[in-house]
């Protein structure tokens, strides 16, 4: 997936944080890709192919992208360990989450990583470092602790990066994995997506603090506040804590500030949204502030950029044809999977014949 | 409180017929505005009127002390309205989905279940959402959560099956002194075939007591929820093309069981069929085997059976969750089944 | 149980607190009438009465006593609420709780308040204000959050307060309540008594934070530290606390700040804990300082004192020696109280005929 | 870790007997030495070694980054086990009761228990604590948290009932990939008349195998936990005073429930009869009762009855207790009952 026909142009010699032009288009190619298989999604999801609701990241990109682009990722099972949100598609899709699973998930294809059984970017690639949420808020801050503590308990110079939306810290499990993990000072790194909503109501309905920073103190972990819509600064906060993390300094927090500007599923109605607060987003979009920065900096010239747009729609294109194409699971998979060892039975009514288990030995 | 109701809640006074979703939302409006001391508390209830908008136009006819929007914390706010009910006031809590109700377990079974018993006085909470399968929501927004507090002491468990019992069994567990769970299944919320025309006056359907949905005298079938229309329709098959007359028994309150009514019908049948969308083992099933064993043993002619779904989680797939679900083939079978037997 | 008879010495002209002299001589007498009866218990157990643990206070008075004094009190059912713990027995006897019924709960007499359901301070009177917890760390912040709720919904001038332990800070229950109670601004206050211990291990063990004010920030409440061993220091806090949540000002916490002198239950060894510490603890009973302080301001003399002491010790011993001549339950109350219409039957075993149910009406 | 293992852990490589407590000790500990992937959490396990003293000593030996004190969040440390589970390490995790397992109740239904069918792997991990009554522990230190679990695919619960039982299914559960639920009742811990000499090798009982008790022909008595020494009693008594064989199968595994050797027992005796100590609504007796239904109906000459407790939280008073739980009279009534069907 790398931009890799674009190592044509001279580099600038004033870096943007460090990065190379290789990075920076790696960069914008992670976000046009996050934003074009989202749009794609839209589209499957009116053709009626996708089987429950789909998520949009819109405005949200430079969070996930910047945060998964500062880890070390790695495709062998030693890099550092991800568990993303429906927001965060474009850090799964840095760590190695291929576009084409991420269709067969919405989709329920037999060929998607999790056969039908679950959905959206609720999977699991450990060689990949992805570490799929489940639907229950906060469960996943307890998981990744427990991965992380394993890192600790090896010494092993790794870290787990956690998103979760501003809402879901009212749980108790996002409290309890958060206290767990800041007392056992396990090298986690928890992203606040601080998008301003909730479900429908305001984040405000969720919390009396104006930033989660506030909520890092009462951890005793480190944490800083970002914007969320800068790509540049997200990726240096997070290798700012990535940084700590890795060196035993324990959890660590990094909120991203930004806004949701879709609604909580894409086709919601946008009720309680006042439009001159979203115009004002809108025009913090983080795929066209990077793009400005790009272009003014010199790091890319704009027909580059359209390429890299070009070739990541058409991927998503191919990718969710291909994803269409592809067969749902066939229905008795369904008993499969439920132990290691047990084996569960088939209804026996679906055989047409008398229960077996009931008749077979009638008493004589 | 004199304004009038919104008119999307005014349908059985317009003699308009209702989904069940209607009806839910009209026993708690009706409720509401008759006992000052009922309240909602709930994820989005407010100005979204609820993820499946049963409380819509709520917020705005009683105002936010009446209709909150909580955070998400399903054990916090059941806890508090815990609190809320000591003092006299009668919570009723949404769950988004019930799916969501497991963090509440805690407080639920330990302390609301308790309450009455550690002396420190009735319960008069109901926490309801929607449940159940068939809507490709996996394994999180499908489960059946019955069997998670069947087995507490303390709490009752109801599930409608009709428009009917939905608002007469939301107005009776708004009623009651004890904590109830309200279980609304999504699949029946606005299916049309549900639509009925409700008695314009204030009705009860009384909790605890089952209902005779069809009569017939070859098996008894017991179900509940969404099982009970899968059942009829198994019913009129097994009578066209068997001649085997089902009677199906619908529980509409899980616990307390009705075992008087199952123990009548199956006097009568000496055959017992039961039918529940929830996953196998460990399902109520066996209870209600073993209160039939207790209760009418000599009168069992055939072995008790079941027909459920399948001991897994809720797979997101159609393919694989309409295999794991209880079919009307499967109903069926085991009705042909049991009736040669 | 107030100190009647007290009213003979002239008041002091300098107020403790804006305290007078009979209220001075309550708050001493209700330090050491939780001592008395603690200690009591402690004999009672060693004489073979008391069901099951007895836990203690000691050291930790001050912050009971201190608390509840500062609120008010009714036994109408119009006043503030309690949640104590096992540890805050003091604010219990404050609120009205009778000595023989504390006495009767450890001993699990039918006499008690729940007549031996439960034990210890787990017992309800709304009357007065108590509401005793269960056992499960961290509820009582929801039942409270919901209790004081009720108080804000109805425009009622009420407060309620809850003890919960440091160590309890770490529960998913704890954190859902608080912040339940911090956005609906509930006027609840919430004593945390910082004892430095949860069962066995430190409290650092549980938490990263030196004092609790810093998750207070978390949850945008107010919130200060005070010495727990210094009942005027808690009881100024507190009443501070209470004008705040009673002006609508919303949620409050107030940090205990002392130490579990003896272990989690009276009789447990002492085995990890430094005796210098301990010692520098003795070294500031709360009993003692406030003693010290009443007699150097001149509000009490000894003799007035011991009197006190001894009454509370002869009341200590009464209402033991009531409860202990008092019957434990009937077995078969064991099936009342769980449904308030439903009637749970007795097992059939025990009457020693056969089920009826199943037998009654045999088939012919 | 060539270092002796403490004294106390010794006491079957001395040849000495062991309480069921110990016998769990020395099972935690051999794994322990035996696969450096197994560690514990829990809390105050270490520096005090638990509130039973079941891992007294393992600080010292193994230290603190094998026996973790964790604060006091049952669902975040057992979440936290999950995590460790994903990346190949073997939790074993103290409920300090069980009965406060409840906060884990959603990461151990929705999180763990599912993680194999959502493609996320195997979880081994055990959850183990005191359960049970008998102890005045009143509500909240006293449940049976079997039932909590026994309705959720891709758990398995073990409850031990002697000293040789639980060491080896203690082994077979930390060797298993799939999340187990151990129960450890406290009444049992340090019985003296439960203490065994044990075989000085290395053994497992194996997960899902009951146990016959005592062989019989005239009832088949089901149970476990502490309910088998009351059901022994009171087998002999039916034996003694009534002429009654009544054969005992301990199921030792709740889930998956070993159907085969109850019915091959049932169909031997043609009456069953199932005790257990937690509650009656809902218990383990209705799944065994169905399932009897399903395989052998034929061969039931009496109905199918039950023993249990009281359909109540558990009272402190040891007068109300005692008369919560079942009894040996209980047992014996019902026997004789069943007997003479
Ligand atoms: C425990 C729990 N309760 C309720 C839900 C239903 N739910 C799913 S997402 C959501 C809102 C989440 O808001 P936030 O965490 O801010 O994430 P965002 O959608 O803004 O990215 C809710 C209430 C859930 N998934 N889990
Ligand atoms: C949810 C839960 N887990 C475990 C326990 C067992 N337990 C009872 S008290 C206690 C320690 C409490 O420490 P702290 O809150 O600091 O109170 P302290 O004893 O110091 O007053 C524990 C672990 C419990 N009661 N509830
Ligand atoms: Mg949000
Ligand atoms: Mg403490």
């Amino acid at each position: 997936m790398g931009p890799a026909a674009l190592s044509l142009l001279p580099m600038s010699d004033s870096p943007i944080a460090g990065l190379d032009r290789t990075q920076l288009l790696v960069l914008y190619h992670s976000l046009v890709v996050t934003r074009a298989a989202e749009e794609r999604l839209e589209v499957l999801h009116k053709q009626g192919h996708v089987t429950g609701e789909v998520y949009s990241s819109l405005g949200q990109e430079a969070g996930a992208v910047g945060a998964a682009f500062a880890l070390d990722r790695r495709t062998d099972g030693t890099g550092d360990f991800l568990a993303p949100t429906v927001r965060a598609a474009g850090a799964l899709f840095l760590f190695g989450g291929e576009l084409v699973d991420f269709f067969r998930q919405y989709m329920a294809r037999a060929t998607g990583p999790t056969g039908g059984k679950e959905a959206s970017v609720h999977w699991v690639d450990f060689q990949k470092g992805i570490v799929g949420p489940v639907s229950p808020l906060g469960t996943m801050l307890e998981v990744m602790a427990g991965i992380t503590l394993s890192f600790k308990v090896r010494g092993e110079p790794r870290v787990g990066i956690v998103f979760y939306g501003d809402a879901a810290s009212s749980t108790g499990a996002w409290h309890e994995g958060l206290n767990f993990s800041a007392v056992q000072r396990c090298p986690l790194i928890l992203m606040v997506e601080a998008n301003q909503w909730m479900f429908s109501t305001a984040t405000t309905m969720n919390t009396r603090v104006q930033s989660f920073t506030d909520k890092a103190a009462g951890y005793g972990i480190g944490s800083e506040s970002v914007d969320g819509t800068d790509i540049v600064a997200v990726y240096e906060a997070v290798s700012r804590a990535a940084k700590r993390a890795r060196a035993g300094e324990g959890t660590q927090m990094v909120e991203l500030s930004y806004y949701r500007r879709l609604d909580y599923v894409q086709h919601d109605p946008q009720e309680s949204v006042d439009p001159d607060e979203l115009a004002m987003w809108e025009g913090r979009d983080p795929i066209s502030l990077f793009e400005r920065r790009v272009l003014e900096e010199g790091w890319a010239e704009e027909p580059e950029l359209e390429e890299i747009r070009g070739r990541a729609e058409e991927d998503c294109r191919l990718a969710a044809e291909q994803a269409v194409s592809e067969p749902v699971p066939y229905g008795p998979e369904a008993v499969k999977g439920i132990y290691t060892d047990t084996v569960t039975p088939h209804p026996w009514t679906r055989t047409d014949e008398p229960d077996k288990r009931a008749t077979s030995e009638l008493k004589t | 409180m004199n304004r009038p109701a919104p008119e999307h809640l005014k349908k059985t006074a317009r003699g308009e017929p209702v989904t069940l979703l209607e009806a839910i939302s009209e026993g708690l409006f009706e409720e509401m505005v008759q006992d000052d001391r009922v309240f909602l508390m709930g994820e989005d209830i407010g100005v979204y009127g609820g993820a499946f908008k049963v409380t819509r136009g709520f917020l705005d006819y009683f105002g936010d002390l009446r209709v909150i929007d909580t955070p998400i914390a399903e054990g916090g706010f059941t806890g508090a309205a815990a609190g809320a009910a000591h003092m006299g006031l009668r919570p009723v809590v949404e769950m988004q989905f019930m799916d969501f109700i497991s963090p509440a377990y805690d407080v639920l079974t330990n302390y609301i279940a308790t309450s009455l018993y550690r002396g420190a006085g009735p319960m008069p909470i109901v926490v309801r959402g929607p449940v159940g399968g068939g809507n490709r929501g996996g394994p999180f927004h499908s489960q059946n959560v019955e069997m998670a507090f069947f087995h507490t002491p303390g709490l009752k468990i109801v599930y409608p099956s009709t428009a009917y019992d939905a608002k007469g069994l939301m107005k009776a567990a708004i009623r009651d002194d004890n904590p109830v769970i309200f279980e609304e299944h999504k699949v029946l919320y606005r299916a049309p075939a549900l639509r009925e025309v409700l008695p314009e006056e204030d009705y009860v359907v009384p909790l605890g007591e089952a209902r005779i949905v069809r009569e017939g005298s070859d098996l008894t079938l017991v179900t509940y929820g969404a099982m009970v229309h899968k059942s009829v329709e198994a019913a009129v098959q097994l009578e066209e093309q068997d001649g085997v007359g089902v009677e199906i028994i619908d529980l509409r309150t899980l616990l307390p069981l009705d075992e008087d009514a199952i123990v009548e019908s199956m006097k009568r049948t000496g055959r017992v069929l039961i039918v529940h969308e929830d996953t196998r083992t460990g399902g109520i099933a066996g209870e209600i085997a073993i209160r039939l064993n207790e209760r009418a043993f000599e009168w069992l002619d055939a072995p008790i059976l079941r027909v459920t779904a399948i001991d897994s989680p809720v797979p997101y797939a159609g393919s694989l969750e309409d295999y794991f679900l209880p079919q009307v083939e499967d109903i069926v079978t085991a009705g042909r089944y049991l009736a040669a037997y």
